[in-house]
């Protein structure tokens, strides 16, 4: 097969003038005012999405690109280089990434209008697409590193942009925390990286994994023996299950609805949040050698789609909504990857961009009318005033709930027959068993939320009520544009790129994926033959997805007495999810509090009591003192006592010297 | 045989009279066991064939010094003591090693080159002059240096007394800054412990 | 015949006569010099014991010095005395306490 | 038969006494003069007095070639170790003449306090010089009788007569010690020469042993009172404080350089024989000075009375010299005692002026917010204090180290880090006086009485201290030579 | 071409005295607390013009020292004034010029009492600091680090805050006891290694086990109290807190640096079998640093006290380096010494202009800060993200090279793996978000309630001016580090191999010499 390589200069365009126009507008934003500095970041990152896509039409045809372009780091051994590696799995990140951006920089215009961080929100999200772009196009492991950390950083500060809010700080520090402790687990997966291959750049690496994982190299852990690849891909797991919101790391990712919409939308749905799949996916190579950690992998991800779609299912913030069925549809992805169904969790998180940003910004746009009001249970009959929010909205909730021919269906109705095809023990069972409730979960939930702001009675406040009105074109646009995505990106997905083609290297995926023979579900599921554009009348997910729709039509549009109703037969459940399992309290039990007693135990009992009171003070000190009060003291004065002084020194001195004679 | 008996006499005599020295409440009485003390000394050195010594102990110690001592226990009419509590207090352990001490100089005195070797026995050696002569030789050649120092400490000595204890005459009355800038707290105020 | 031990052994005693009066004394400064009278008394029969055995006169000229010098040092030290007294209006040892610490 | 043979020769080499003959002759007549000069005039006597020493050093200085002459059968001796110490005497004599000037000129009877501190000045000159137990024993009684006087010199002041009557008191106690010390030796010996005592000690059998020690111990007693050893250093605060300041000033160093000379010609010509024993107790005194020394000074409010303290302490690390018994050890000494010198007068000089209207000036409350009002003053104590404390780039870093090294390479390791662990504590009560003079804020007002004299004092004395820390090898290497005819 | 070979000129001298030079002109000549202070800032920018040469002609191959000077100083205990650099301290004596002139800016407006005292302290201090990382004597190197302690204690001492006096007497006294064993074990080996001072000398000397072992726990209490490590760590909260903010900058920018310095220049090549003895020990002493001091730090209320602990966290990260014994981690705890000298510093001055505005450091009286000091919420948040160490920044590269050298270290010198203690000191990836931006969000974020924190104003130029070079050179070390990592590799490479390299069978040797001769003739 002809290589053909990508323009340089065209790549390092796509990252790099997001970069440039966020530090413009970060930097200048006091002269550039408001109108130049949204037109140049915009006007960046729409520039690097029309490249990217120039690039992918290219990788289609079959270019890729490998390439350092400098050393960061020269130790001894230890050298880190810094290039790109451009393969399909990379074109499609960037595609998403920069496309998604784009509509969310040309949302922002309207949504973020006469807000004073106006220029410093643009600066932040380019230098944010920067950052994804970094992670995704990145050749080694430090470049994904870097890019990670970006993101958080970024993230970070956009939770927190509006930084008059308590709220908002504490979410900006809750997520920047837990995905700190992600990147620990990272961190820890490259070093052990550096240490068993020498090298941390993917290519290198990649080559060596067949031949170390045939040595069984070992670590030791308090006489438990862990094979090394395992370690690996648990370490670097961690990571991306704090940056992706999964159970246990998840507590965040909601609190983060604290940011402006549009950077729900970018970072906290599309992009960012999907770094750890896109991770999982570009280790394939790796993971595919530890069963111990794909098993993981489907563990969390299951768990995490579950539980997250039950605490959905109460929620009344229309964000936090949509934030759950992030954590949860997250989850899927990674079902996928531990399945091997890597290509389809990139599927997944592509058509997800799609609609969960869709989602996110027509709520934005609903947010918006209502005055910034969030919560579902004042809003409702919306419809009206708001036609084209709510027909995207429908199309976005439709593709969530996985109803074909929207775009979710495609992806999820592969990922929940992949994990039922993949035999893997009681894992399998119990993710096969997660997937299935969530799809009905997710179906009731989406619409419960559709419902009740578009449906269901009028319960908008008065004084809201004549702000009330359809958002204006520069939020609207990206809406249809994105809408468009979630109406044709599953089935361009499958009919284009074929990325359910069993044989992953004949497919989009190429070479960019891997998968062993063994356990490839896809060739699993065509084996099975059951695959076909119509077998959804057959499958279980499409009836479960209909199910919930129905149910969520039934309570929050015709019978809108029955939700007290069953809150009354078991108010504990209810509460019990409506306080979302109660992880942050349970956090704050385990870690937090204990943390800070630990630390001021520490600080009090050791550094303040222990060792200043006791040893210094208490010790030397004190000895000091008290030996100088001693010695004053033995300055009688009493001349009579200076001479018994003398006489008991010179006697002490002969009686020593007699003795020891 | 009589050299024993005069040697046990002022020997004995001088110790005791030291005992009195120390013991004596009066402080007067304490000057007259200390000359009597001497007197014995100067016995013991007659003994010792240094006549010139035990003259100018008797003569200068006995005849000027305890004159001025017992002169100054006049003048400050100082001369019976009341005794203070704290003796009781601190004789047990000061007698000790006063006594261990004691122990330690008679076992130093007495030890073997003193009390054996060639020293140990007083002969009286045969001389062509007299002690006063032959201490008058030396004194101003040999330890003229010594001689000439002492001249001149007495000379300090003698300035020195009169430089402390002159009077000035107070008819001229001026006020004296300096010592009332000195003045301390303490040396006007004293605690009185009630 | 006396040996000379014997005589050390009488400057050891007066010595420590010397000694125990030093520290054990608690009326006045005089007393204390009386002491040191005592003590140097000692160091002279010492003095002239050895250089009558050693037959070496240069131990009696040192008795020489001693005598003298301890003279003056009665004369200055009572001059230290009575300036004292002066100031003070005793000399009784404890007293002498202002200075401590 | 008397082995006195008659007459004796003409003594030998007089010429090398010039000094001390210049000093006693110049004394004297400045007890005369002194009578013709008027109250107001009084000054003059100093500067007489200083003009005496002045041309005491330039004979010393002359007389000085490098060699070992003894004169006067053998009893005193001129090497260039006295010649050194000799210098160094006539230095903080005539530095707390100078800083006498102002603070004395209202007493009575001045005059003869110049003089007597010529005395004082002679009897540590003999004491330096001395190869004789008679002669040194007559040169540190009229040094001791010199102080005693000049102590008490306040008549008013009771502190002061009380302090003299201590020092007094125990003066003559650790003299009767070091007399009795010497009989012993005397008796084994049958010698008072410094030498021939050290040949017969070397030849002396067992039977002598406990007189010996005896000997050893008074007489380390007597030395160890002059240069205020631990047990035997209790009058020193008192004595220091209760001084005239100036007096203070001299006494912490002039008598401390005799002693210290004395000890070493001792050491090394009479006792290399009981050198175990004598560094055995040596080693116990350095124990306890250093201890009660640093300690006690922590206690103290009244600076004289820390800085008597701090003698103790300094004492108690310069003696590390002797213990180490070698030639480095004793330059260091030396070293020591010079640079020690320079740092005391120049802290003296400063405690002088800081007695002002109202205010005796020695508290340590007294120097509260120095630095804001006198910023030149302030900067000179405190770089006085931090080299007091041994803190490099400072002259008492070189002093200590002088000696420390010197102790390490005799194998006193432990010692060592003993004296380093006090000179740490030691370096808190330095510190604190610079706390007081630079963080407090100024409690009285400063209407300092200043001269001219004491100004160049204190500015020689802190320039000396900077640039003997940043350069001291001259120093060093002087010391060295001056240790060449000794060792 | 190179200043130093062919002119012979005393470049290494010249940056050391004319800090001290222009101390003593502006003392003796420059009237005017404005004067003093163009004069104080003209003399360090002169001192770092001075110094710049030393990078620019620095001979990156070779490990052997450079810009050389050695004359007889005491002869009579042949003390040489010997100086010489390599390229580890080398960035130290740029980094000391450096910090000097933004600690003078820095002071500018806020010192407003004995200007001139102060300008004076700081070039004195910076004699001092630079001398220390010249010498090639041992005395002279005890000289230096001594002295250092004068200037400082009067700094902290004359213009710190309320507790200033405990804060400055403990501070002293800590470091002369710690320095005070340092000296014997110099006295030691200058008798040991045949009367030399030489560090280079000591550095060939074959010293036995005991030797090595004793002189070792010497040097380690006197630069573990510099450091500092825990447990001698508790004088560095108390003295950063009261000292002036530039105190502050120099305490933790240079002071802490000599004591990693200390085990780089003394311990590891002059007693290599010691130093592999004890790496147990200075791993777990780091551990806690890390870890426990990192706990602490999150409980501070007062924010230079948690700037301070979090100094001593990451300098934890610096012994943990240096005793792995590997070229990556020895890199990287050089590295880390030189970030934090500009992001610690940075936090401390950070602090210092909010302290300026509103005299207190107590986290709970600020809070919302942004609003109106927006420039200076930007800037502490970059120094905020550099103290955690996100990639970008210069402590990255440090921390990340120490796990990474940590990771791949031998286990033989610790008795099991080293990946655990990686993975242990890998947990300040989290610890130090926690202690660093909780912080931030408690002072700058929020809304504005405090009607004291209304009447802050945002920083003026001056004060922006002295973080920018802070920023550039983070930045520059965070994504270009390569320049500083050449002038390591060769001496690092030299180190490593002088610490592994074992001297007890050259010691046995010389030992047997005697006997040896004795047998051959």
């Amino acid at each position: 097969m002809q290589e053909m390589t990508l323009n340089t200069t065209e790549l390092l365009a796509i990252p790099g003038l997001p970069l440039l126009a966020a530090l413009l507008a970060g930097l200048f934003g006091w002269a550039l005012k408001d109108k130049l500095s949204h037109l140049i970041t915009s006007g960046a990152v729409i520039i690097s999405a029309l490249l990217s896509i120039h690039v992918f039409m290219q990788v289609l045809d079959g270019a890729s690109f490998y390439g350092d372009y400098w050393t960061w780091i020269i130790s001894g051994d230890f050298v880190v280089p810094v290039g790109m590696m451009i393969d399909p799995l990379t074109a499609l990140m960037m595609l998403v990434v920069t496309i998604v951006s784009a509509c969310v920089h040309i949302y922002t215009i309207g949504y973020m209008h006469g807000d004073p961080g106006y220029s410093r929100f643009f600066s932040y999200i380019s230098a944010f697409t920067f950052s994804m772009l970094v992670l995704v196009m990145g050749n080694s492991f430090f470049t994904l590193f870097f890019g990670w950390e970006a993101v958080g950083l970024f993230s970070y500060l956009l939770i927190g942009f509006w930084y008059k809010r308590e709220s908002a700080n504490y979410a900006a520090l809750k997520a920047f925390i837990v995905n700190r402790i992600g990147d620990f687990g990272f961190l820890i997966g490259v070093l052990a990286i550096w240490f068993y291959f020498g090298s941390v750049d993917y290519k290198t690496v990649f080559d060596m994994v067949p031949g170390f994982v045939e040595k069984g190299i070992t670590l030791d852990f308090m006489n438990w023996q862990i094979s090394a690849i395992t370690f690996i891909c648990l370490a670097l797991f961690v990571g991306a299950m704090g940056k992706s919101g999964q159970v246990p790391l998840h507590v965040w990712l909601p609190d983060s609805m604290e940011g402006p919409t549009p950077i729900s939308a970018l970072i906290h749905a599309a992009t960012m949040v999907t770094a750890g799949v896109f991770m999982v996916a570009r280790l394939s190579p790796m993971f595919e050698y530890s069963e111990v950690a794909l098993a993981a992998v489907v563990l969390v991800g299951a768990t995490t789609a579950w539980l997250c779609a039950t605490i959905g299912l109460v929620q009344n913030d229309i964000k936090r909504v949509i934030a759950y069925s992030t954590c949860s549809q997250l989850g899927y992805m990674f079902v996928a990857c531990g399945v091997s169904a890597y290509s389809v969790g990139i599927f997944h998180l592509m058509t997800h961009a799609f609609f969960k940003a869709l989602l996110f910004l027509a709520a934005g746009s609903v947010i918006h009318a209502v005055m910034a009001n969030q919560d579902i249970r004042k809003m409702g009959q919306l419809r009206k005033y708001m036609p084209i929010t709510y027909i995207t909205m429908f199309i976005a909730a439709l593709a969530l709930s996985g109803v074909p021919p929207f775009a979710g269906f495609w992806s999820k109705d592969l990922i929940i027959e992949a994990t039922v095809v993949r035999e893997m023990g009681w894992v399998g069972d119990f993710a096969s068993f997660a997937v299935l409730t969530a799809v009905f979960m997710t179906a009731f939930y989406t619409f419960r939320m559709f419902f009740l702001t578009f449906h269901n009675s009028d319960r908008v406040p008065a004084e809201v009520k004549s702000h009330v009105h359809e958002s204006p074109k520069v939020i609207t646009i990206p809406l249809m544009i994105l809408a468009v995505g979630a109406l044709a990106a599953g089935a361009w997905g499958v009919m284009v790129l074929d990325i359910a083609n069993p044989e992953v290297v004949n497919g989009y995926f190429g070479n960019s994926l891997f998968v062993l023979d063994a356990h490839n579900p896809l060739k699993m599921i065509a084996e099975e033959g059951e695959h076909g554009m119509f077998h959804f009348l057959l499958s279980m997910p499409f009836w479960l997805a209909i199910g919930g729709i129905s149910l969520a039509y039934a309570m929050y549009y015709r019978e809108t007495a029955l939700p007290a109703k069953m809150v009354a037969i078991s108010p504990a459940v209810h509460k019990f999810l409506l306080n979302k399992w109660y992880w942050d309290e349970l956090y704050e039990k385990i870690f937090i509090q204990p943390a800070q007693r630990l630390g001021n135990f520490f600080w009090k009992s050791g550094d303040l009591a222990m060792i200043d009171k006791g040893v210094i003070h208490g010790g030397i000190v004190d000895s000091i003192m008290s030996g100088a009060a001693r010695m004053r003291a033995m300055q009688t004065g009493m001349v009579f006592h200076y001479a018994f002084a003398m006489v008991i020194g010179v006697f002490g001195f002969l009686t020593y010297l007699m003795l020891n004679g | 045989m009589l050299e024993t008996v005069f040697f046990n006499l002022f020997g004995g005599l001088s110790i005791l009279a030291g005992i009195g020295v120390v013991l004596s409440r009066n402080t007067m009485h304490s000057v007259l066991f200390l000359i009597l003390c001497f007197f014995n000394a100067a016995g013991l050195f007659f003994m010792l064939d240094a006549e010139f010594l035990g003259v100018i102990l008797i003569l200068i110690y006995v005849g000027a010094v305890m004159v001025l001592f017992m002169f100054v226990i006049m003048m400050l009419e100082v001369n019976v003591a009341k005794l203070k509590e704290g003796v009781v207090q601190y004789l047990p352990l000061g007698g000790m090693i006063a006594v261990l001490l004691l122990i330690e100089f008679v076992a130093a005195s007495s030890s073997g080159v003193f009390a054996q070797g060639d020293k140990a026995v007083a002969e009286h050696f045969g001389r062509e002059v007299n002690n006063t002569a032959e201490i008058g030789q030396i004194l101003y050649t040999k330890y003229l240096l010594g001689f000439e120092i002492a001249a001149i400490i007495l000379l300090v000595a003698l300035v020195g007394a009169i430089v402390l204890t002159i009077r000035n005459r107070k008819d001229a009355k001026y006020q004296n800054i300096n010592a009332q800038v000195k003045v301390r707290r303490e040396d006007r105020i004293r605690k009185v412990r009630m | 015949m006396v040996g000379l031990s014997e005589y050390l052994i009488v400057g050891a005693a007066l010595f420590s006569l010397g000694v125990i009066g030093l520290f054990l004394n608690r009326k006045n400064v005089i007393t204390i010099l009386m002491c040191i009278e005592l003590m140097l008394l000692a160091v002279n029969i010492n003095l002239v014991a050895f250089s009558h055995f050693l037959n070496d006169l240069s131990g009696q000229i040192f008795v020489f010095f001693v005598l003298t010098v301890a003279a003056c040092e009665v004369a200055v030290g009572l001059a230290i005395l009575v300036s004292f007294y002066r100031m003070r209006g005793s000399i009784e040892v404890e007293d002498i306490n202002t200075l401590q610490g | 038969m008397a082995n006195v043979t008659f007459p004796f020769p003409f003594p030998d080499h007089l010429i090398v006494l010039l000094p001390e003959m210049i000093v006693a002759v110049l004394a004297m007549a400045l007890l005369l003069v002194d009578l013709f000069i008027s109250r107001e005039n009084k000054v003059w006597t100093a500067y007489l007095a200083i003009i005496s020493i002045v041309i005491a050093a330039f004979a010393t200085l002359q007389l000085s070639s490098g060699e070992t002459v003894h004169a006067f059968y053998g009893f005193f001796v001129f090497d260039p170790f006295s010649a050194y110490c000799k210098l160094l005497i006539y230095v903080a004599t005539a530095v707390a003449m100078v800083i006498s000037i102002d603070y004395m000129k209202d007493e009575e009877n001045i005059g003869e306090y110049y003089v007597l501190m010529l005395f004082a000045m002679l009897g540590m000159m003999l004491m330096v010089s001395a190869t004789n137990f008679i002669i040194m024993y007559l040169g540190m009684e009229l040094m001791a009788l010199s102080v005693y006087v000049l102590v008490a010199y306040q008549r008013e002041v009771l502190r002061a007569n009380e302090a003299a009557l201590k020092y007094f008191i125990l003066g003559s106690l650790s003299s009767a010690m070091l007399l009795y010390g010497i009989t012993f030796l005397y008796g084994v010996t049958g010698s008072f020469d410094f030498v021939e005592v050290g040949n017969a000690l070397a030849a002396s059998d067992s039977n002598a042993r406990s007189a010996v020690l005896l000997g050893l111990v008074f007489l380390l007693a007597g030395l160890g009172f002059k240069i205020s050893l631990a047990p035997f250093h209790m009058w020193t605060p008192d004595a220091y404080e209760g001084a005239p300041t100036p007096i203070t000033a001299f006494m912490s160093v002039a008598p401390k350089v005799a002693g210290f000379a004395i000890i070493i010609r001792v050491m090394v010509d009479a006792l290399p024989a009981v050198q175990v024993e004598y560094t055995a107790i040596l080693t116990g005194m350095a124990i306890l000075t250093m201890a009660v020394g640093n300690l006690a000074a922590i206690a103290q409010r009244n600076i004289k009375r820390m800085l008597a303290y701090s003698t103790v302490g300094h004492v108690g690390f310069v003696i590390l010299g002797v213990i180490a018994g070698n030639a480095d050890g004793y330059a260091g000494i030396l070293v020591y005692l010079s640079i020690y010198l320079v740092m005391t007068m120049g802290v003296f000089a400063i405690i002088i002026m800081m007695r002002r209207e109202g205010i005796q000036g020695e508290l340590l409350d007294d120097f509260a917010g120095l630095s804001k009002v006198r910023p030149g003053y302030a900067l000179a104590m405190a770089i006085f204090m931090f080299s007091l404390g041994g803190i490099p780039f400072l002259a008492g870093f070189w002093a200590k180290y002088a000696v420390f090294i010197a102790a390490v390479e005799a194998g006193h390791l432990y010692l060592v880090l003993y004296a380093l662990l006090f000179s740490a504590v030691g370096a808190f009560y330095y510190i604190r006086v610079v706390k007081y003079i630079y963080f407090d804020p100024e409690r009285v007002a400063f209407n300092l009485v200043e001269s001219r004299a004491m100004q160049t004092t204190v500015v020689v004395m802190a320039l000396a201290v900077v640039a003997l820390g940043i350069y001291p090898d001259p120093l060093m290497d002087l010391c060295k030579q001056a240790l060449a005819g000794l060792v | 071409m190179d200043l130093n070979n062919v002119m012979g000129f005393p470049i290494l001298s010249l940056s050391i005295f004319l800090p001290t030079l222009g101390a003593l002109v502006i003392w003796l000549f420059v009237r005017g607390d404005n004067a003093v202070r163009w004069a104080a800032l003209g003399v360090s920018i002169a001192t770092f013009l001075v110094t710049l040469p030393l990078a620019l002609q620095f001979d990156t191959g070779t490990a052997h020292m450079q810009f050389e000077e050695l004359h007889p100083w005491i002869s009579v205990f042949n003390i040489n004034y010997q100086l010489g650099v390599d390229g580890i301290s080398m960035p130290f004596i740029l980094l000391t010029s450096l910090l000097t002139v933004v600690c003078i800016v820095s002071a500018w407006t806020c010192i407003q009492t004995r200007v001139k005292e102060y300008m004076i302290a700081f070039l004195v201090l910076e004699t001092t600091l630079i001398g220390v990382f010249c010498a090639l004597d041992a005395i002279l190197f005890y000289f230096f680090w001594e002295a250092m302690l004068i200037p400082m204690y009067l700094i902290i001492g004359i213009w710190g805050g309320k507790n200033r006096v405990y804060a400055t007497i403990k501070f002293f006294l800590y470091t002369l006891a710690g320095s005070v064993l340092m000296l014997i074990a110099i006295l030691a080996m200058y008798f040991e290694a045949g009367h030399t001072f030489s560090l280079l000398a000591f550095m060939d000397y074959p010293f036995d086990f005991t030797w090595q072992f004793w002189i070792f726990i010497a040097f380690f209490i006197a630069f573990a109290v510099k450091v500092p490590m825990w447990p001698v760590h508790t004088w560095l909260p108390d003295a950063h807190t009261e000292a002036p903010t530039a105190g502050s900058v120099i305490l933790a920018g240079i002071l802490l640096k000599m004591g990693a310095y200390g085990f780089l220049r003394f311990s590891l090549p002059m007693l290599p079998d010691a130093s592999q003895y004890f790496v147990p020990f200075i791993v777990a002493l780091s551990l806690v640093a890390i870890i426990y001091i990192s706990l602490v730090a999150m409980m501070q209320t007062d924010m230079k006290r948690l700037i301070a602990y979090s100094s001593i966290a990451h300098m934890g990260f610096v012994t943990l380096g240096t005793f792995m014994f590997t070229q990556v981690a020895v890199e990287g705890a050089v590295i880390g010494m030189i970030s934090h000298g500009f992001v610690a510093a940075a936090l401390f001055l950070c602090v210092g202009v909010m302290y300026d505005r509103l005299h207190t450091r107590e986290i709970g009286d600020y809070g919302g800060v942004v609003n109106v000091m927006p420039v200076f919420a930007a800037v502490m948040m970059f120094f905020c993200m550099a103290n955690v160490a996100l990639p970008g920044a210069s402590a990255f590269i440090g921390e990340i090279m120490v796990l990474i050298g940590t990771f791949e270290a031998n286990p033989v010198y610790l008795g099991m793996s080293t990946k655990w203690v990686a993975i242990a000191a890998a947990t300040s990836v989290i610890l130090s978000a926690c202690y660093t931006l909780w912080m931030y969000k408690r002072v700058i974020m929020g809304d504005l309630i405090k009607d004291s924190v209304k009447t802050m104003q945002d920083m003026n130029m001056r004060e922006f001016g002295y973080f920018v070079p802070l920023i550039m050179l983070t930045l520059w070390i965070g994504f270009y580090p390569l320049p500083v990592l050449d002038y390591l590799h060769v001496s690092v490479s030299h180190l490593v191999d002088q610490a592994t390299t074992s001297k007890l069978a050259a010691a046995a040797l010389a030992q047997a010499a005697p006997v040896l001769d004795a047998v051959h003739h």
